[in-house]
């Protein structure tokens, strides 16, 4: 079989952090045409592959080739003007600027050298719309939700003309339409001959679109493989290094719920979303699910306090509660996990240890510190339940790789042990090994009796997960659908496309 | 601690400097019963700026910053001078003053926390009214005060130490105490390093940053308690002049970020120092006043090179082999997009 | 007071509106010239319109321009600096406004922007602390350390008090100026700088301050480090304010050169003639002494700032 | 009147996009405060009073302007006050000493400025030092320059200089302004295109958003960053030279603490501190709020020197208060 030229060859890399050897000898090709999936476990090394050949990060050794010559970025501006359009894996864009301008910002249209402001807008809405999204591009992209954005950031490498598009984790936050958006989008450009490097936790959506991968392992080159030679279990167990075991629906037999745990009245909030009433009972795993956009976070951040409703009520255990602080939220037993890790939910100058143990501290006030053994305690137990890598309680939680950062948000949640726990995609960017750990954890706490009200863009796992399902559209919560066996993604998608009233 | 390494090197080789021009500089000996010398000195006058910058460092770490110290430090003083001038009680007097203090800082905090006015602003109001209120006390005169008991806070001594090195150990041991001890330091390092993710994980961030502000005025309260009663009267006009300067590059040159987040007690203290020595450097080596400025930026510029470790990357290691991995820049290929 | 100054240019009614810009309130010294400025524009029937300029000269000249625009009858300033005022004297001259300079003066080649000047002359302050010490030691054999604490640096009276002391102990090599530096006109800064010399040069003769503060302060630090001040290390200073003329009745400084900041009545005497256009000398100084020990203690008694 | 404006803001509800508001608030609040001192003091609703307001602070407006670029990157200037008196210095220094004619000394001091805000800059970007204390060093190297050229002031008598300094641009009724306001306004406007309409413009709020977006995202912030700094070096010294028109004389005391005058000039003018955000427009409001409590202070005439300073921290309260009151964004 004839493999064309590579476009981009890394052979030999090295990378070296403070106390972490991130990558070590790794080689990889990427062929013009071609989907190239690069895999491996949390912190295995691949967002610091991708910032090595961008010039983010100076290797340590190795060299990289484009189109058969030697090339070295000072930065990610060198790297694009040769060529190499990429969107990282955190969403790095600007909040403060329009959504235009986060597009074209750096390469605005412009005439006789002053920006053409109106052509610009009129080109993002064009752009957007091609990915089927319809906003308005002059309004700063801070009042859009985390999905949106990833959107934008998508929008903005792929109207580059590029020989190279490096799509690292785009699809974390993405429900299956726009992930059918981004994929249509990949296979043109796939036709007009670009190399494209994709990353992704999602197995399927790997073996949908990719051609050929290479696997990482603890900053090692496992190998390189065609897609199609390679099943889902032989993959898994190149990542991890042993054998998975298949993923059943969690919550087998079904149970009756019949005590309340927090009853929302007619809750809203004006322009976020409509009045909606919904009870979660204690020991029930309610999921959301819905489109993006679709008010799913709206919904989790009234319940915990974090926005104020304009109308409605909530009860916490039959008694009016007013939710008018997180705080308040936290003192009837509420956690909350937010979507957005970066902007929300770790404070990335702190320890792996201290970021775990925050909100449990919060509780405490600073009065009472967390006795240093309860904290070791806990945070042992969860690093090693959630395999966070490096499994260095005081390594700071900026260098750690987003899937493991997103654990230890989940970990400052679950070590609340609250009666209500919302997680709103709480297994953005984990890898196949963590996500089914999760999900078991999250099972194992609902069958001790604490709620859970869970939002994800992954409908297998909301239906894996719950007992119950709501399901929103365009702010709306149109239906109420409890997860028997009739229940199942289709039937969910064709819920909400019809907006519940099939 | 290696964070620590690069001021601790300043600080020295200014020592040696001093050692250098003055070969008795480093002596320490007791004169009537106190310790009496240079370094003694260098700690004696620099107790004021520790303290200020104590306090500073909170604030910054919760990603504020205070102006208004400079103009707290004159009102303290002020208000002490002249209770004592009238009625002679040093103990209300200290009290009353301290307590106006903190009321002061309440105000910063809740001007900050409450209304959500930008830090600098806020406490820019503090720092203009404040030394018209200052001025307001002292009717614009200085107050001097003959009182020895009132003396002691900021020049008398204790068991032969400088009262006020004494007391900054004790403010020292408490912040270290309340931060490091207790919870409130990564509670300001969580609200400074990222305020929306505190909120979020239940953190009463308002009540913090409005402490953090009383902290600092009570310990600028504190030091114009000290300056006042150092030479026996209060200046409204002058005490504290620009200290908020000095405080704040303290701060940063013990390596706390002006964008908040984590904060260095020890950091701070060695930076209150080094200004504090080069001061001390200045005026025993004999620098014109025309040219202490230059000798100034000088300093600080060395300071904050030899502690970027850019710099020292790109200075010291030049020299040096390096593995070349990159390949030369003329290798580099632009390639048309 | 809703602005009923401006009374036109005319003083037919008899009131006089002057507009007053001070330099700023830095130290006891200047408030003190600041009430008397106060008290006897009250005293003459004179409405005073009062400004400070915190030290800055964009801010006396938006002053003195505020006072054109609300047409006061006559204007005095102290000026924070000699340099920069032509265009906004010459302004107060288009509008027939006279103008007074009190307490420093201005480097204007064209004496005809202001009608006079009222104000001590800081260079012969300088030089009364020169002399003064040149006839204490007078038979001295030995060489005479001297250290300086100077004023704010580049400030006018900083620069003259140091010239003027400095063109008198310079004609004699048996002076030496050992250490010389700035004290900010501050007792604190004052005491700092000079522990610092006190270890520094273990031999220090006199100490010329300029001004009490400092020497105040430097007081301190002498009798810190377990000297005599007045003694063992003589001291000079100037401005002559209350706490100055205790310490030197006390017998701790040893002499100042008085610098007068009661120029009110002199200056209400003066607006008065020059609103009325009647003729002026082009410089009046302050009728200003000096002190010795003894002096000082019956002066003391009716010492009033 | 006011309040006025913000209902009918409220009502038209989504048409005024949230990020003008502060700067409407603002503009608000200065022609507030113009009513109510021509209520309060005989003479000062006049044309001629606004004016003089930009006369008096044509410099702190240029110098605000390059310091509005700082903070919106981000950063801090502290430099800009020494820069000025530098910069004054070395006019008068050179005219009167050799005799330099001003059309060589004019851009040689705009060089000398724009250099040390590059140098300034550089060091920043490259060795990756807090703004502040990088500037701090630049504000003692500045001052220190100052009083080594000499501690004294130094008049400006040079005719040609002295001719235009004191130029009066007599507009219609009696109004007039000085040519320092003209290059002032020149300065704003270019800058605004600059900010609005040009790449450099839109990489410094980006930069100030996110630095680390703004690099991944391929932008130039280093060079942003050292750009930055040379405009602010370059109008410190334009800033410097207008002071010059302004006093006729160097001085190494001039602007000491105009540093702080224009850092709360373009907060004021609701920029954030933390960079990202704001509009020159805002700047000048506040350059212009800060002239009009000076002429307030000078108007009312009678406060001692204390209660001017406690007058000023009061209006400026109450200034911030309301400003903050009404564009709050309404959360419930
Ligand atoms: N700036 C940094 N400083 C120190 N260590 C770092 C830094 N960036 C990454 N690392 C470490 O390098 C390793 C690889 O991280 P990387 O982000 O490449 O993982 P990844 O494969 O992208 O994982 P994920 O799937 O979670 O995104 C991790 O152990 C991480 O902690
Ligand atoms: N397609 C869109 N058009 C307009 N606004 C949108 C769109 N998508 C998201 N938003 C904005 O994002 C905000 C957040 O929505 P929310 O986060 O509740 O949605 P979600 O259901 O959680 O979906 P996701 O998190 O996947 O975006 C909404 O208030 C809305 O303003
Ligand atoms: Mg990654
Ligand atoms: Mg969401």
């Amino acid at each position: 079989m004839d493999v064309p030229a590579p476009v981009l060859r890394m052979s030999g890399i090295g990378k070296q952090f403070p106390g972490v050897r991130a990558l070590d000898g790794v080689d990889l090709r990427l062929l013009p045409g071609e989907v190239h999936a690069l895999m491996g476990e949390n912190g295995a090394g691949k967002s610091t592959l991708i910032k090595v050949l961008t010039g983010v990060h100076p290797a340590d050794s190795g060299t990289i080739e484009l189109a058969g010559r030697t090339v070295s970025f000072a930065g990610p501006l060198e790297a694009q003007q040769a060529g190499i359009s990429t969107v990282y894996q955190e969403v790095n864009l600007c909040a403060n600027l329009s959504v235009a301008e986060n597009i074209f910002i750096g390469r605005e249209p412009r005439r006789r050298g002053r920006i053409d402001w109106k052509r610009m807008r009129a080109r993002a809405a064009e752009l957007l719309e091609r990915l089927e999204l319809d906003v308005d591009v002059s309004a700063p992209l801070s009042s859009y939700s985390l999905a949106l954005q990833q959107m934008v950031a998508i929008a903005r490498a792929i109207d580059v003309e590029a020989r190279v598009l490096i799509l690292d984790e785009p699809t974390s936050s993405l429900d299956a339409g726009e992930v059918r958006q981004l994929f249509r989008v990949m296979r043109r450009l796939k036709e007009e001959g670009i190399a494209i490097l994709f990353v992704s936790h999602f197995l399927d959506q790997i073996y949908e679109i990719s051609d050929r991968m290479t696997i990482l392992r603890n900053g090692r080159l496992v190998g390189e493989y065609l897609t199609r030679e390679l099943s889902q279990v032989a993959l898994v167990a190149k990542m991890i290094g042993q054998e998975l075991a298949e993923l059943e629906r969690l919550h087998g037999e079904a149970r009756t719920f019949d005590r309340p745990l927090v009853e929302a009245r007619e809750l809203g909030r004006t322009g976020a979303v409509e009045p909606f009433s919904l009870t979660i009972h204690e020991g029930e795993v309610v999921g959301l699910a819905g489109l993006l956009g679709s008010g799913r976070t709206e919904i989790a951040r009234l319940l915990f306090g974090a926005d104020h409703a304009t109308s409605g009520e909530v009860a916490v255990g039959g008694a009016p509660a007013a939710l008018r602080t997180p705080r308040a939220a936290m003192a009837r037993r509420i956690a909350f996990c937010s979507e957005n890790r970066k902007r929300d939910g770790l404070i990335p100058d702190l320890t792996v240890r201290e970021n775990i143990v925050l909100a449990l501290q919060a509780t405490r006030g600073w009065t009472r510190p967390v006795p240093r053994d309860q904290q070791d305690e806990l945070v042992g137990r969860y690093v090693k339940a959630l395999k966070i890598s490096p499994a260095n309680p005081d390594h700071l939680v900026r260098d750690l790789s987003g899937g493991n950062q997103q654990k230890v948000l989940l970990a400052r949640w679950l070590i609340l042990e609250p009666r209500l726990l919302i997680l709103d995609e709480p297994t953005r960017g984990i890898d196949v090994g963590a996500k089914a750990e999760i999900q078991r954890l999250v099972a194992e706490l609902s069958d001790g009796g604490m709620a859970v009200l869970f939002i994800s863009a992954e409908l297998e796992e909301v239906l894996r997960l719950s007992h119950r399902v709501g399901v929103l559209r365009d702010r709306r919560l149109v239906a109420d659908l409890p997860n028997d066996d009739t229940l199942t993604t289709d039937t969910l998608m064709e819920t909400i496309a019809s907006g519940g009233r099939a | 601690m290696r964070r620590l390494l690069w001021p601790l090197l300043v600080l020295a080789a200014l020592l040696a400097v001093n050692l250098f021009f003055t070969p008795s500089f480093f002596s320490v000996e007791m004169k009537e019963g106190h310790l009496y010398g240079s370094l003694i000195d260098i700690l004696r006058f620099g107790a004021p700026l520790i303290l200020v910058s104590l306090g500073m460092t909170l604030v910054i770490a919760t990603g504020g910053i205070d102006l208004s110290v400079g103009s707290v430090v004159a009102i303290s003083g002020a208000l002490a001078c002249l209770r004592i001038s009238e009625d002679g009680g040093v103990l209300s007097a200290v009290v009353l003053a301290l307590g106006l203090c903190v009321l002061l800082g309440l105000w910063n905090g809740f001007l900050v926390a409450g209304v959500g006015i930008q830090p600098i602003i806020a406490t820019l109001i503090l720092m203009v009214a404040g030394r018209g209120l200052a001025q307001l006390i002292t009717d614009g005169q200085i107050i001097t005060v003959n009182s020895p008991s009132f003396k002691v806070i900021g020049g008398g001594y204790l068991l032969t130490v400088p009262f006020g090195i004494l007391l900054v150990l004790v403010v020292l041991g408490v912040t270290a105490f309340l931060t490091r001890r207790l919870a409130l330091g990564v509670l300001i390092e969580s609200v400074g390093g990222n305020a929306e993710a505190s909120r979020l994980a239940g953190i009463r961030s308002r009540g913090i940053v409005i402490t953090v502000y009383a902290f600092a005025a009570l310990c600028a309260g504190v030091a114009g308690l000290m300056i006042a009663s150092n030479v026996s009267s209060a200046d409204g006009n002058n005490a504290g002049l620009w200290i908020e300067l000095d405080a704040i590059l303290a701060v940063v040159i013990g390596g706390t970020s002006l964008a908040g987040g984590r904060f260095s007690l020890g950091g701070t203290v060695l930076g209150a120092l080094i200004i504090q020595t080069l001061t001390t450097t200045i005026y025993s080596v004999g620098v014109p006043p025309e040219t202490t400025l230059l000798v100034k930026a000088l300093v600080v510029a060395a300071v904050c090179l030899v502690q970027s470790p850019k710099f020292r990357d790109k200075v010291f290691r030049r020299a040096g082999p390096r593995a070349s991995s990159r390949p030369a820049a003329e290798e580099k290929v632009r390639v048309t997009a | 007071g809703g602005g009923g100054g401006g009374s036109g240019s005319g003083g037919g009614d008899g009131s006089i509106t002057m507009g007053f810009s001070q330099v700023g309130a830095e130290s006891g010294w200047r408030t003190a010239n600041t009430k008397s400025v106060q008290e006897s524009a009250k005293a003459a029937g004179i409405t005073l319109k009062f400004s400070d300029a915190q030290q800055k000269q964009e801010n006396q000249i938006k002053a003195i321009r505020s006072y054109i625009q609300q047409k006061v009858d006559v204007i005095a300033f102290s000026p924070v600096v000699e340099s920069g005022w032509d265009t906004v004297l010459k302004e107060a001259k288009n509008a027939k406004i006279p103008v007074i300079l009190t307490d420093r003066a201005v480097d204007s080649k064209d004496t005809s922007l202001y009608k006079t000047f009222l104000g001590s002359d800081f260079v012969e302050e300088g030089r009364k602390a020169g002399k003064w010490l040149v006839e204490q030691y007078k038979d001295a054999k030995d060489p005479v350390n001297i250290v300086e604490l100077q004023g704010t640096t580049g400030s006018a009276p900083a620069n003259d008090r140091k010239a003027g002391f400095q063109e008198v102990v310079g004609a004699d090599p048996k002076f030496r100026i050992v250490a010389s530096q700035t004290g900010d006109f501050t007792r604190a800064k004052g005491k700092e700088v000079m522990e610092a010399f006190l270890k520094a040069n273990p031999d220090i003769d006199v100490l010329y301050a300029h001004n009490d503060d400092m020497g105040l302060g430097a007081i301190e630090a002498i009798e810190g480090a377990g000297k005599v001040p007045g003694k063992d290390i003589k001291i000079i200073t100037v401005d002559a304010v209350h706490d100055g003329m205790q310490a030197l009745a006390d017998g701790k400084i040893n002499y100042i050169v008085e610098c007068s900041p009661l120029l009110g009545p002199q200056l209400m005497d003066l607006a008065k003639k020059v609103v009325k256009n009647e003729s002026v000398p082009a410089r009046v100084v302050t009728e200003e002494t000096t002190f010795t020990q003894e002096q000082a203690k019956t002066a003391l008694p009716s010492r009033k700032y | 009147m006011t309040t006025a404006i913000l209902d009918r803001l409220g009502a038209r509800g989504r048409s005024v996009p949230a990020k003008y508001v502060p700067v409407l608030v603002t503009a608000g609040l200065f022609v507030a405060m113009f009513v109510a001192g021509g209520i309060r003091y005989e003479g000062f609703a006049t044309g001629q009073v606004v004016l003089n307001v930009f006369i008096d602070n044509a410099f702190l407006l240029v110098v605000a302007v390059g310091m509005t670029f700082v903070i919106l990157t981000g950063g801090i200037d502290l430099s800009v006050g020494s820069v000025v008196a530098l910069s004054t210095m070395i006019s008068a220094s050179l005219m009167a000493g050799p005799g330099w004619p001003p059309y060589l000394v004019v851009p040689l001091v705009l060089l000398i400025g724009s250099a040390l805000g590059l140098v300034m800059g550089y060091i920043v970007h490259a060795f990756d030092i807090q703004p502040f204390i990088v500037t701090l060093a630049g504000m003692f190297l500045a001052r220190g320059l100052c009083y080594t050229i000499g501690t004294d002031s130094i008049p400006i008598e040079d005719p040609t200089f002295t001719a235009f300094a004191q130029t009066r641009i007599d507009l219609f009724a009696d109004l007039w302004i000085s040519p320092s306001v003209v290059i002032a306004v020149v300065v704003v406007l270019v800058a605004a295109y600059v900010l609005h309409y040009t790449r450099l413009g839109r990489t410094v709020y980006a930069t100030g958003g996110s630095e680390q977006s703004a690099l991944l995202m391929g932008l130039p912030v280093g060079r942003t960053k050292v750009a930055v700094y040379t405009i602010s070096g370059f109008c410190s010294a334009l800033g410097g030279v207008l002071l010059s028109f302004y006093m006729l004389s160097g001085y190494g005391l001039h602007a000491v603490g105009m540093e702080l005058d224009a850092i709360a000039a373009v907060v004021i003018g609701g920029t954030l501190l933390t960079g990202g955000s704001g509009f020159l427009l805002g700047t000048v409001l506040g350059v212009l709020v800060l002239g009009l409590i000076q002429t307030v202070l000078s108007f009312e005439g009678t406060l001692s020197s204390w209660w001017t300073k406690i007058f000023i921290g009061l209006l400026l309260f109450v200034f911030i208060l309301l400003q903050r009151l009404f564009s709050a964004r309404r959360r419930i």
